[in-house]
């Protein structure tokens, strides 16, 4: 069974097509990174995939249901630009919330549990608003795990974060890669996504330019890939 | 070739329009109790209707393109809105010189004016709405759902008189209200043209529409890197 | 049965975070008085007069002060990205819309219970001889206005004009609903009972609370998902 | 000199980026048609009750279809952080301030122009018959409304709750500019001229500008740079 | 005569101090990386500089006077988040807008001459609401230079942008230091920032860690300045 399957996507914005015949598939447990300039059409795409946009044309199946699916819903965690997270409730609050929202068995034990594994059990009655950016941007992580999702969307995760924030990301994604999720994540910081990722695809103004493994060459030159499959 | 069908059609319509006016004012008498004014009722009430007209085709127009996602249909709602607010405009005023005249002012608050007004008032609210949204796709699937919302005046204004106590006349088509057939004939007579012109103008505005996508959509490419 | 725990939790969260800052409660409540003031000044009411327009001066500020708690409903859910792990998450846009309504319909109703005694006051009005009939008329119209001020919302929340959009287009969508409201207000706030000609106006209300909820219902998914 | 030009510029700025998409002007102008609607079905103003409150119900409209014009002139700059560009700039906060009220001023009055006719036929009143003293009426509580108005919007520009603060501050500070645009104008709709008790109200609104006028230009610094 | 002289600058928000007594001199012609933790007050520290913000204590000098100072604002050039740039105008009246602003003396020709160095020539005419990202950040920079700024003061300016349009603000920022003027400019991207910079600042909750010049050691290992004068 295919985590991911993206089948002759199409998005017009107008007449304009930002995506052109996007497919590929991804197999459980692979984190592809999902590279492309400004405007290839990345967060365009991550958002299809998300359920938080119709594609013009073509369908996307995760885990072999279509994406806009209740149950194809409960498998997705997404962290976008947003943190996601109500400034007026509490951490534990928000959690809570979605925890209910995704129809968990026992709300408060994930909750619970997840307050403790991104370290925010000692501040969990705090209003977010109060929270500095780096425990902000743990709630994130918090709220998008919580459900033990099967696919994560992640729309550029390291902009704007410190080397600490990297780090506890980073360390928080191997892991549920190796519990058997799948990620797919945007980013301009290749450094960062490469070493992370098993597979890449590129995106060239809405057009697949290359889907694949991710090779040895990458990782020593970022900027390889654009230059050997991206435009002049 | 379009065109010049179109613009063909528009001089059979104003041909057409010119033998009524001929007409109504050689052919018919003043009527008894309001005298040549009340010549005014062979536009006002075609000019309703075709505004009607209108505003249901732009309600299917928006319903079709939810289904299918085809800006066409788009074009097509916003055209038919465009000159459904224009015959609307063209009942008010008619409406208003004729209260003017009749009844001494201009406006008076009642329930088949001002809900006519509020109809009037929605459906430009759905054009400001328009221009709110920048993203073409997004602006016609919002758009779209706005129409449908505002539909839902439109029988508010048809049936008012029956609902409500009016100053307006009665329906003289289908309720209570009389009228002497050879003004009844005129009038639906004056609607053909008018019907026509509404057409006219409804395709002239999707050609336009069609243009200007295509414009807007090599100017992006021109303003893309 | 989860659809309904879902309208409930989404509902209890606006509620909640509502509750805690006060916010928009406070901020339209003290704008429903500066109207109420405004108007007393702008029409310096007789008691004659005010009792013949009581109901609709009534109507127009809780219909003011509610665009104000409507226009923050899904703009509230902006400021961190909120609304996309909303519609990310398996919670159906109807029961997402719903439960949003139904927050702005209480918070709708405590307002309109407190703007009443002040207006009493203000006015010299003793609005309580018909307080049953009265609050049925509060309750029927008021689901009006958070319906279609929702759907509103939803419609307007990315929009580059959205505080500007909503009051344009919600009002005159809600005259119908207002007009009713007004015209049956008015009699019960001067102490008159219910009676036929009032029962079309009911009617109407109920009516157009019908059509909206199940219209919004439809459309919301299209409205949401673009 | 250059600070006029300053001036100017900014104004112009704000006038051109208007004029371009009209946006506020047809929805503010769009939304004072409502409200003129719903004032009347709330009221349904007979003649005589008409010739009462007709400068009541007209500066109602002006204020509230104002407020979001006035809302949207510090907000325009938040999109792209244009106002950070703006006070980094060598323009004094003097200068910003008086621009953009200016600017806010002219969409003001134009729509003050459009609705006094609109007006004029809806309730059936002959409203030009004392021009010269109505302009000269409208001129200066406009003047007032844009000054305390704009003040206000670069107030609340960074708030969270931005659309729901300004009418509810602005509203009540504006009372005695309203109110004595309201009893002189409702006179000059009747068609009498300016006499005796009237002047009073006259030197108020010229007290009200320049008063809020200087008051602003003193404190707009301080509200611009944090 | 320095191009900017901080002196004990404080910056209180509530009771929480976000700068703690900041002091440093910049010369003229110096390109400095200030680098700190999420929170640490790169921002605030800028928003001060820049003439957006009152110190709460202390006093900021820019070519000796005050940085609130007319002349002091007209030598100042900025990039923040936001391009700063109106989407209702077209590019060549934004650019004319800010020449006026600025009290140019040819702000027609000034605009132009922007115009051509950035490429935009072209689309002069075209509202910047259609623009794409790329360009929508060239005008960024059209704007920020067009008065000849001497000193350049940038908050996280390649946060976001590809492989190219950090090329690009790259080499317009080498030739404006190689013409004498001053650039100061936060970043987390390490190594894009230290490739530019002679100086670093380094920020450590609104306290200065280290400030001096940019070694060898920090470009072979952008982590090596955290390790050294961070905390744990
Ligand atoms: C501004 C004011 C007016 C508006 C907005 C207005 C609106 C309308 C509309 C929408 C209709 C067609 C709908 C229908 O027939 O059910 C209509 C029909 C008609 N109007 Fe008016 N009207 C106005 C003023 C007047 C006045 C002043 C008169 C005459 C004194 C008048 C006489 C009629 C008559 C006779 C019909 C035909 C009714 C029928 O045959 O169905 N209207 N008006
Ligand atoms: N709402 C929208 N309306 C119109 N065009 C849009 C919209 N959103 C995106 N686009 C266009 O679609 C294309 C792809 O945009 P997208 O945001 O997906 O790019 P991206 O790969 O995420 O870029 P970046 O790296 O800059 O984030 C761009 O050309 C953009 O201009
Ligand atoms: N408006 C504000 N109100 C209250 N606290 C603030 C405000 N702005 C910033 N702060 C606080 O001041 C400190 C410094 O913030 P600042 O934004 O300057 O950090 P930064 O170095 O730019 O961080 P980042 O790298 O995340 O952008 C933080 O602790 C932050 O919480
Ligand atoms: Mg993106
Ligand atoms: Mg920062």
């Amino acid at each position: 069974m295919r985590a991911l399957a993206v089948e002759g996507v199409w998005k017009f914005y107008g007449d304009y097509p930002a995506l052109r015949d996007i497919g590929f598939d991804v197999q459980p447990g692979q984190c592809v990174a999902l590279l492309g300039r400004n405007g290839a059409g990345k967060t365009t795409l991550l958002r299809i995939l998300a359920g938080l946009s119709r594609p013009s044309k073509g369908a996307v199946k995760v885990f072999d249901k279509d994406h806009l699916d209740r149950s194809a819903r409960s498998a997705i965690g997404i962290i976008g630009h947003g943190i996601g997270i109500y400034d007026e409730l509490s951490a534990l609050e928000n959690l809570r919330l979605f925890a209910g929202l995704y129809g968990l068995q026992s709300p408060d034990k994930a909750a619970h549990q997840w307050l403790e594994r991104t370290g925010l059990e000692r501040v969990k009655d705090g209003l977010v608003r109060e929270f500095s950016r780096g425990m902000r941007q743990r709630l994130a992580v918090a709220r998008a795990f919580l459900h033990r999702p099967q696919l994560l969307l992640l729309d550029e995760p390291f902009t704007a974060l410190d080397d600490r924030a990297i780090a506890l990301l980073q360390s928080l994604l191997k892991e549920s890669l190796a519990q058997g999720s799948t990620v797919i994540m945007s980013t301009h910081q290749l450094r960062e996504a490469l070493e992370l990722a098993t597979h890449v695809v590129l995106i060239n103004r809405g057009k697949l330019a290359h889907t694949g493994l991710r090779t040895q060459e990458m990782l020593d030159d970022p900027t390889y890939l654009y230059r050997t499959y991206g435009e002049a | 070739m379009r065109e010049k069908i179109l613009y063909s059609l528009g001089i059979v319509a104003a041909l057409f329009l010119a033998r009524n006016i001929w007409k109504m004012l050689v052919g018919l008498p003043d009527e008894a109790f309001q005298g040549a004014i009340f010549r005014v009722i062979f536009f006002h009430v075609p000019a309703a209707f075709t505004c009607f007209a209108c505003y249901l085709t732009a309600l299917i127009a928006s319903i079709s393109y939810l289904k299918s996602k085809n800006l066409k249909w788009d074009s097509l709602s916003v055209s038919a809105t465009e000159v459904g607010l224009a015959f609307g405009a063209a009942n008010l005023v008619s409406g208003m010189i004729w209260a003017r005249i009749i009844w001494g002012i201009w406006w008076t608050w009642d329930w088949r004016l001002t809900s006519s007004l509020i109809c009037w008032l929605l459906y430009a609210g759905y054009l400001v709405l328009r221009r709110a949204v920048e993203e073409p796709t997004e602006r016609a699937r919002l758009s779209a759902v706005m129409s449908i919302l505002s539909f839902s005046v439109v029988p508010f204004v048809f049936f008012s008189i029956k609902w409500f106590r009016t100053q307006h006349p009665q329906p003289v088509l289908y309720g209570e209200g009389k009228m002497d057939s050879a003004y009844r004939s005129m009038l639906y007579i004056n609607w053909i043209p008018l019907l026509m012109i509404a057409v006219i103008f409804v395709a002239v505005r999707m050609l336009q529409e069609k243009r200007q996508r295509e414009i807007d959509a090599l100017r992006r490419t021109v303003h893309a890197f | 049965m989860l659809f309904f725990r879902q309208v409930a939790t989404v509902a209890a969260k606006d509620l909640r975070s509502e509750l805690r800052t006060k916010e928009a409660l406070n901020a339209s409540l003290s704008f429903a008085l500066v109207i109420l003031l405004l108007f007393s000044f702008a029409f310096s009411p007789t008691s004659d007069m005010t009792r013949e327009i009581s109901g609709g001066l009534l109507w127009l500020v809780f219909a003011f002060a509610g665009a104000l708690i409507l226009n923050r409903s899904f703009a509230r859910e902006l400021e961190n990205d909120c609304l996309d792990a909303l519609i990310s998450s398996p919670v159906s846009s109807p029961a997402l819309f719903l439960g949003k309504a139904l927050a702005n319909y209480v918070l709708l109703l405590g307002i309109e219970f407190v703007c009443l005694p002040v207006f009493g006051v203000f006015y010299n009005v003793s609005w309580a001889q018909q307080l049953p009939s009265l609050a049925l008329v509060l309750v029927l119209a008021s689901w009006g206005v958070s319906v279609v001020g929702t759907v509103f919302s939803a419609l307007t929340v990315n929009m580059r004009l959205r505080e500007l959009m909503l009051p344009m287009l919600v009002y005159p969508i809600l005259i119908p609903c207002l007009m009713a409201a007004m015209q049956l207000t008015t009699p019960l706030l001067a102490g008159e009972p219910l009676t036929g000609d009032l029962f079309a106006w009911l009617r109407l209300l109920v009516g157009f609370d019908i059509i909206f909820t199940a219209l919004a219902v439809v459309l919301i998914d299209t409205v949401l998902i673009g």
